[in-house]
């Protein structure tokens, strides 16, 4: 028994989830309490999956897992390599601990729906899950759907305005799919295979064709798409905004990262660094985008009052420094782009977390109606807000300081100190709209406003425990990657560095 | 000289009416301000993609790829000649994309509806207005 | 001692450790104010003890090493008390003594609000000052670097006026700037040679640096560093920091964070680029321009100032800038001079600045006009400020003296007449504005002072100790720390080494 | 194939979409629209991939064709579109995607071209073509006369799986969307009440 779970425990982690979505409407139809704990300890039993795969994939070395038994340009492969172990692990740890808080937020926000709403995100998870996996260019494509699929509902199923941002999403989110899948033919035409390995090893024969030119742009036009890469975020702040709680705290820590992972995944495991750098300007491209991106991004967050909104401009300034790490093409950038996956993860789950937080006991998380009788009442949650934020401005020892320096080494490696002006901008920048809230939060209000009596003497109201551990251990996560960073670069993400770069 | 090019136009054209869909396609999705319409666009579009699949698989003379009553017995001494049938795994691969398409497309219905129920139209632009008038929709400063 | 031998030992990780401990016994005990500030107390003595016991060994030329762990691929946070840092160690582990004892006198005299946050903000301030000294590498060092700005944000914005606050958001915007300046330089020196340890007489080593990358990436050091180290135009945060109470601008604005500052100057100059490398590529001139410009402009705008502490900033732009002069010379005299200012410029400005408090808490004023007759009133308080204006102004026998008699025989060794000039005129420029203080003070009659006496004890003690401290370094500048020793060590391997 | 059938179909569909997407009843629109998935199901047929258009048939043109029909009644006949602006720039952006498609296709190996890799027995690098291994082993591996069915059910048999695990999502999802009950307020109501309290004191 435990010999066949390790064997295939590549292909455990969707098959877990996906078992868990057929369970949970089924077990919990009658008792909706039960949505919440099948949901969450399959998501455990994941995490200790992925866990003991990074270990794997660590002491052994990639897995190739034939699924049928069929050796792979045949059938289906799912590989289990540094990078794939690593993305995996990320969401699921991430999604645990948002899980953790969502019980008694969604219990609150959705009492009624609760059984179809946790299946939808565990659907998600294993549509994310299997993306990042996959071996079989196809195969990705149908995991792309699941998990777009259950993203729509898991964001329609928010505020009044929230199908509507739904709709366009879908409506964007299709185009990529799409354009994704046409990216596919091009190449299957040209190379007669879908699995990535193979036409791997296929395209140096025909990589002087238009063919493949045309796929890799469509490919990476959808996968641009489904990351939120300026100017293609159009989606994403509404969507983040008007979704309940829960949705937009699980999904801008992973659903953006799966888009990166399959834009590099494709770029440099599939076309290859040298075609994709040198002969083609594309990663140019994507790095000059990703720098507009951290600009437009961060000042539009400044212009936000609501909370989740500021997060979700944030978010595409966050991704186009991961972007810009893809587009340097370099080991060190490429270093910091990986590791600014793990590190946006965990700043933004905990930024949405606290988010939440302020719902659930202010009302609101309107950042000008903020006082500083939020900090009397919620000084834990202000704690690892203020852990998150420094990070976000890239303060050391945090985490978000080592991903910039790395970025900056890229940068430097490829002379593009232009790069690095935009990635000092982009800091002072998230340093205003950080600090404007820690202001508000930490002294006291510099007028008192009229009309609304000081609030002389403000009792401790923190949220429970189960909202307040995971905002905790995500904050603290903050500073442990930072302190240990040398460990995680040199323990796995060295490994995931493309040949050729 | 001329049959070569008369064979290049032979072998491509399927796909070049195919692009003609998508862009079709594409314009619907863009261009119409009604959800409904948008809607149509992405049928359009997703049924090119699927066009573009099955017309690269197919082979002159290649007949469909289930093998005839009167070979079964000698298939099994006999391999199958592959010249003699279409590539199967394009028609796998697209009786997927159907499905996925169609189950996007349910999706996108039951957004329409929702939508329809909250604010009582599909124009896109009169959503987008009502959207920023909500009251509790003060975002900016 | 060209390349200090290294010996491994704890204690620079626990001189920094000692107050980072102090921190959540602090905010534990903040109900109970005696409990809470014997912390200080206590804590400021251990870590005053340990940085000590460290000076044998840089006398000896010995640094103390300690690698943490590994921070960064290939680079550990790394301490190592070599015997610059102990130098600038033992000065802001020795003056925090005083300081905490005055700041109990202080908030508790004002009274201010917040007093827990107010006394871990220091605690957390300090080993950020004590890891700056003794960081190895670049990378170590921008972290506590990057740590004392933000540990400091909360002191200066400590009032919470809307004053406080500009200046809060005037300091954050200045220092994280220069933070991210740093870091930049940093990254590049590291693309260019692979370490970022500092090494006494350069880390470049045998690397090849095109004339105009040299001066640009010298300009990022400098925009990191100098904005703390307040070379003009990076300064004007500090003035606008005076908002903050005065214990704070007197540590960390005479002491810390602008001395922070100019050890990095001096880290820069003679551990990064090193003397070779400076005189190469004219670096030298860039720093010593500028450190000129800045004391003859500071001291300029000084003399314009009504208000005492805002004076007291500016004049210590002014001196700051005497210690990038003393660098930017390259001579052993010129390192040696700064290095000596760092210290005692420290002892006489802190004294200056405890006076401006005691002034400020006993009898609330803060302009100078309104100073008339203090003097009698307060008599050993003011007599310190005495001695603070004579040694600032480079009168002997006071420790400024000293310094500034190495700094002029450094740029006669450098053969190079400007700087001396500059000091000679800057001298005459800080009697003009200290002395009138002076003498309105004891010679003037004032008003209001009916019934008022000495500010409270555990302010008029530190200033006093200070003060003679001040007078005791200009009398024998070697004595218990050995400061002078240790100077000229540091600036013959810094010479050596290059 | 046969090109002359494949043209006519070509040519309906894509009069049939331009219609489809243009008119003002959008009941109208919706049954040009099913045309249109028919003709493509035929056109399925004349490629050769007879599951593919049976398919397209039942599901595409059949299903999707009942679902629009019902959104629409339950939502309105008429787009009231008004005369929409031209909008230069999305048109670009059309003709440069449809440009850079045709720029692509012109490598593609010609249809049906045996010596291309999409249809040789074993690729440049040595390993095998799934297709042709398909057609070459289904019948022994599978013993079912259908090449779709076994690459379907067996070859490929994950996706199939996955492909029904979307189909259960879309359902899932349909579900959580059309259900009654909107977003609650997050305050508790301890909290909300607390206040209300104060403010009428």
């Amino acid at each position: 028994m435990m010999t066949l779970l390790i064997d295939n425990s590549p292909v455990l982690i969707p098959l877990i989830f996906l078992a868990t979505a057929l369970l949970i409407p089924v077990v919990a139809a009658k008792r909706k309490t039960l949505a919440w704990p099948l949901a969450f300890w399959a998501t455990i039993a994941v995490v200790a999956v992925s866990i003991f795969n990074v270990r794997r994939v660590i002491c052994d070395g990639p897995v190739h897992y034939r699924l049928g038994n069929w050796a792979p340009p045949i059938g289906i492969e799912y590989v289990l390599d540094h990078l794939s172990a690593f993305v995996i692990l990320v969401i699921n740890s991430v999604a645990l601990l948002v899980l953790l808080h969502a019980k008694k937020v969604v219990a609150r926000e959705l009492p009624h729906k609760r059984v179809p709403y946790y299946a939808a995100v565990i659907l998600m998870l294993c549509g994310f899950n299997g993306i990042v996996i996959t071996g079989d260019l196809f195969n990705l494509y149908v995991f792309l759907e699941i998990s777009a699929l259950s993203l729509y509902g898991l964001i329609a199923a928010g505020e009044k305005q929230s199908p509507v941002a739904a709709f366009r999403y879908l409506i964007m989110g299709t185009i990529a799919a799409s354009f994704y899948l046409l990216g596919v033919g091009f190449l299957y035409m040209e190379t007669g295979s879908l699995n990535m390995a193979d036409v791997k090893a296929i395209l140096p024969t025909v990589i002087d064709q238009p063919a493949i030119l045309v796929a890799l742009v469509l490919m990476v036009l959808g996968m641009g798409i489904k990351m939120a890469l300026f100017p293609m975020h159009g989606w994403l702040p509404d969507a983040y905004t008007y979704a309940p709680t829960t949705s937009s705290a699980i999904i801008a820590p992973t659903g953006t990262k799966v888009g990166a992972y399959v834009m590099l995944r494709v770029m440099f495991f599939v076309f290859g660094v040298n075609f994709v750098s040198k002969t083609l300007p594309l990663t140019q491209i994507i790095s000059w985008l990703s720098a507009i991106a951290i600009i437009y991004g961060s000042v539009l967050a400044i212009a936000q009052k609501e909370m989740k909104r500021m997060l979700a401009y944030s978010s595409v300034a966050q991704i186009g420094y991961i972007g810009l790490g893809i587009g340097l093409a370099n080991p060190m950038a490429l270093i910091g782009a990986l590791f600014h996956v793990l590190n946006h993860a965990f700043m933004k789950a905990c930024l949405f977390l606290v988010a939440g937080n302020f719902r659930y006991k202010l009302g609101h998380s309107n950042v000008s109606r903020l006082t500083d009788a939020v900090r009397k009442k919620m000084p834990w949650t202000m704690a690892a807000f203020t852990v998150a934020a420094l990070s976000m401005v890239g303060l050391p020892p945090l985490s978000g300081f080592f991903s910039k320096l790395f970025l900056i080494l890229g940068a430097y490696e490829n002379s593009a100190w232009y790069f690095i002006v935009i990635i000092f901008i982009s800091s002072l920048l998230n340093a205003v709209y950080f600090f404007r809230i820690l202001e508000k939060v930490y002294m006291r209000p510099r007028i008192p406003v009229p009309g609304q009596e000081e609030e002389t003497d403000v009792k401790r109201d923190e949220v429970s425990a189960s909202m307040l551990l995971p905002t905790l251990i995500l904050a603290a996560g903050l500073i442990i990657f930072g302190i240990l960073n040398a460990f995680i670069v040199k323990g796995i993400i060295n490994f995931m560095i493309p040949a050729g770069m | 000289m001329l049959k070569s090019t008369l064979d290049f136009i032979l072998g491509h054209y399927a796909y070049w009416f195919t692009f003609i869909l998508l862009v079709i396609g594409l314009y619907g999705m863009m261009m119409k301000k009604n959800l409904v319409q948008k809607l149509i666009g992405m049928t359009i579009f997703q049924v090119s993609v699927i066009i573009f699949y099955i017309a690269g698989a197919s082979k002159w003379g290649g007949t469909v790829p289930v093998i005839e009553e009167s070979l079964l017995h000698a298939a099994h001494v006999q391999l199958p000649d592959p010249a003699h049938y279409i590539n199967p795994l394009p028609h796998t691969l697209m009786l997927t994309a159907i499905v996925v398409g169609v189950a996007t497309t349910g999706v996108a219905f039951a957004l329409v509806i929702s939508i329809y129920k909250r604010y009582k139209t599909l124009n896109e632009d009169a959503l987008l207005k009502k959207m920023r008038e909500d009251k509790n929709d003060d975002l900016t400063d | 001692m060209n390349s200090a031998e290294t010996y491994t030992s704890i204690i620079p990780l626990l001189a920094v450790l000692v107050s980072l401990i102090a921190v959540p016994l602090i905010l534990l005990s903040s109900k109970f104010k005696n409990l809470r500030e014997s912390w200080t107390i206590l804590a400021a003595l251990i870590k005053f003890g340990l940085v000590l016991s460290l000076l044998p060994g840089a006398l000896a030329g010995k640094a103390a090493q300690c690698s943490v762990l590994e921070i960064f691929p290939g680079i550990d946070l790394s301490l190592r008390a070599d015997p610059f840092g102990v130098f600038f160690a033992l000065i802001a582990s020795g003056l925090w003594i005083f300081t905490s004892f005055y700041s109990i006198g202080y908030v508790r005299g004002a009274p201010e609000k917040k007093q827990t946050r107010y006394f871990a903000s220091f605690a957390v301030c300090l080993s950020a000052t004590i890891g700056i000294a003794f960081s190895a590498n670049l990378i170590s060092f921008i972290i506590f670097y990057e740590i004392l700005t933000i540990a400091t944000y909360p002191l200066v914005i400590h009032k919470e006026t809307k004053k406080a606050i500009d200046a809060g958001r005037k300091y954050l915007i200045y220092t994280l700037t220069a933070g991210l300046f740093l870091i930049a330089a940093a990254a590049w020196t590291y693309q260019i040679t692979g370490t970022l340890d500092f090494k006494a007489g350069g880390l470049f080593g045998s690397a090849v640096l095109d004339p105009r990358d040299a001066v640009m990436l010298f300009l990022l050091f400098l925009g990191g560093v100098g904005v703390k180290a307040g070379i003009m135009p990076l300064h004007s945060w500090l003035p606008s920091a005076m908002a903050a109470p005065t214990p704070v601008s007197a540590l960390l604005h005479a002491v810390a964070v602008v001395k922070s500052g100019v050890f990095a100057v001096i880290r820069v100059v003679g551990f990064v680029f090193g003397p070779t490398m400076m005189a190469k590529f004219g670096l030298d001139t860039i720093l010593m321009t500028l450190a000129g410009i800045t004391i003859i402009v500071a001291s300029l705008i000084a003399l314009r100032q009504d208000n005492l502490k805002k004076r007291l900033a500016y004049s210590t732009v002014g001196h700051l800038s005497y210690i990038v002069l003393g660098a930017a010379l390259l001579t052993a005299e010129g390192f040696t001079g700064g290095m000596l200012h760092i210290a005692f410029h420290a002892t006489m400005k802190i004294t200056l600045f405890f006076v401006a408090g005691a002034i400020y808490i006993n009898l609330h004023r803060e302009n100078i006009s309104q100073l008339n007759g203090i003097g009698r009133v307060m008599p050993w308080t003011m007599g310190a400020f005495t001695i603070g204006a004579i040694g600032l102004a480079g009168i002997p026998p006071i420790n400024g003296f000293v310094s500034k008699w190495y700094l002029g025989l450094g740029a006669v060794q450098a053969d190079n007449l400007i700087p001396l000039g500059i000091l000679v005129l800057s001298g005459l420029l800080n009697a003009a504005y200290f002395f009138p203080i002076v003498y309105i003070a004891f010679f003037k009659k004032g008003e209001g002072l009916e019934g008022k006496g000495e500010a409270p004890l555990l302010m008029v003690v530190p200033i006093v100790i200070t003060a003679t401290l001040s007078l005791l370094f200009g009398i024998y500048p070697d004595l218990f720390f050995k400061f002078y020793q240790l100077a000229v060590n540091i600036s013959a391997a810094i010479l050596g080494g290059g | 194939m046969h090109p002359e059938v494949e043209v006519i179909f070509f040519i309906f569909l894509i009069i049939a979409a331009l219609i489809s997407l243009n008119v003002k009843n959008l009941l109208v629109a919706v049954v040009t629209l099913t045309v249109f998935s028919f003709v493509s199901a035929l056109l399925y047929v004349a490629m050769g991939a007879v599951d593919v258009g049976f398919t397209e048939a039942v599901v595409g043109a059949g299903v999707t064709g009942v679902f629009f029909v019902v959104l629409i009644f339950k939502t309105g006949r008429k787009s009231a579109e008004k005369k929409p602006r031209f909008q230069t720039g999305n048109y670009v952006v059309l003709v440069i995607f449809c440009g850079l498609l045709i720029f692509g296709s012109l490598s593609l190996p010609n249809r049906g071209d045996l010596q291309s890799n999409l249809n040789r027995e074993t690729s440049p690098a040595g390993t095998s073509n799934a297709g042709v291994h398909y057609i070459k082993h289904a019948y022994k591996d599978a013993h079912t006369p259908n090449m779709v069915t076994v690459t379907l059910a067996d070859y490929r048999g994950y996706d199939t799986l996955w492909e029904t695990a979307v189909i259960f999502t879309a359902a899932l999802v349909c579900f959580l969307l059309l259900r009654r009950t909107r977003l609650q307020p997050m305050m508790d109501p301890a909290d909300k009440k607390e206040e209300s309290a104060a403010g009428a004191a």
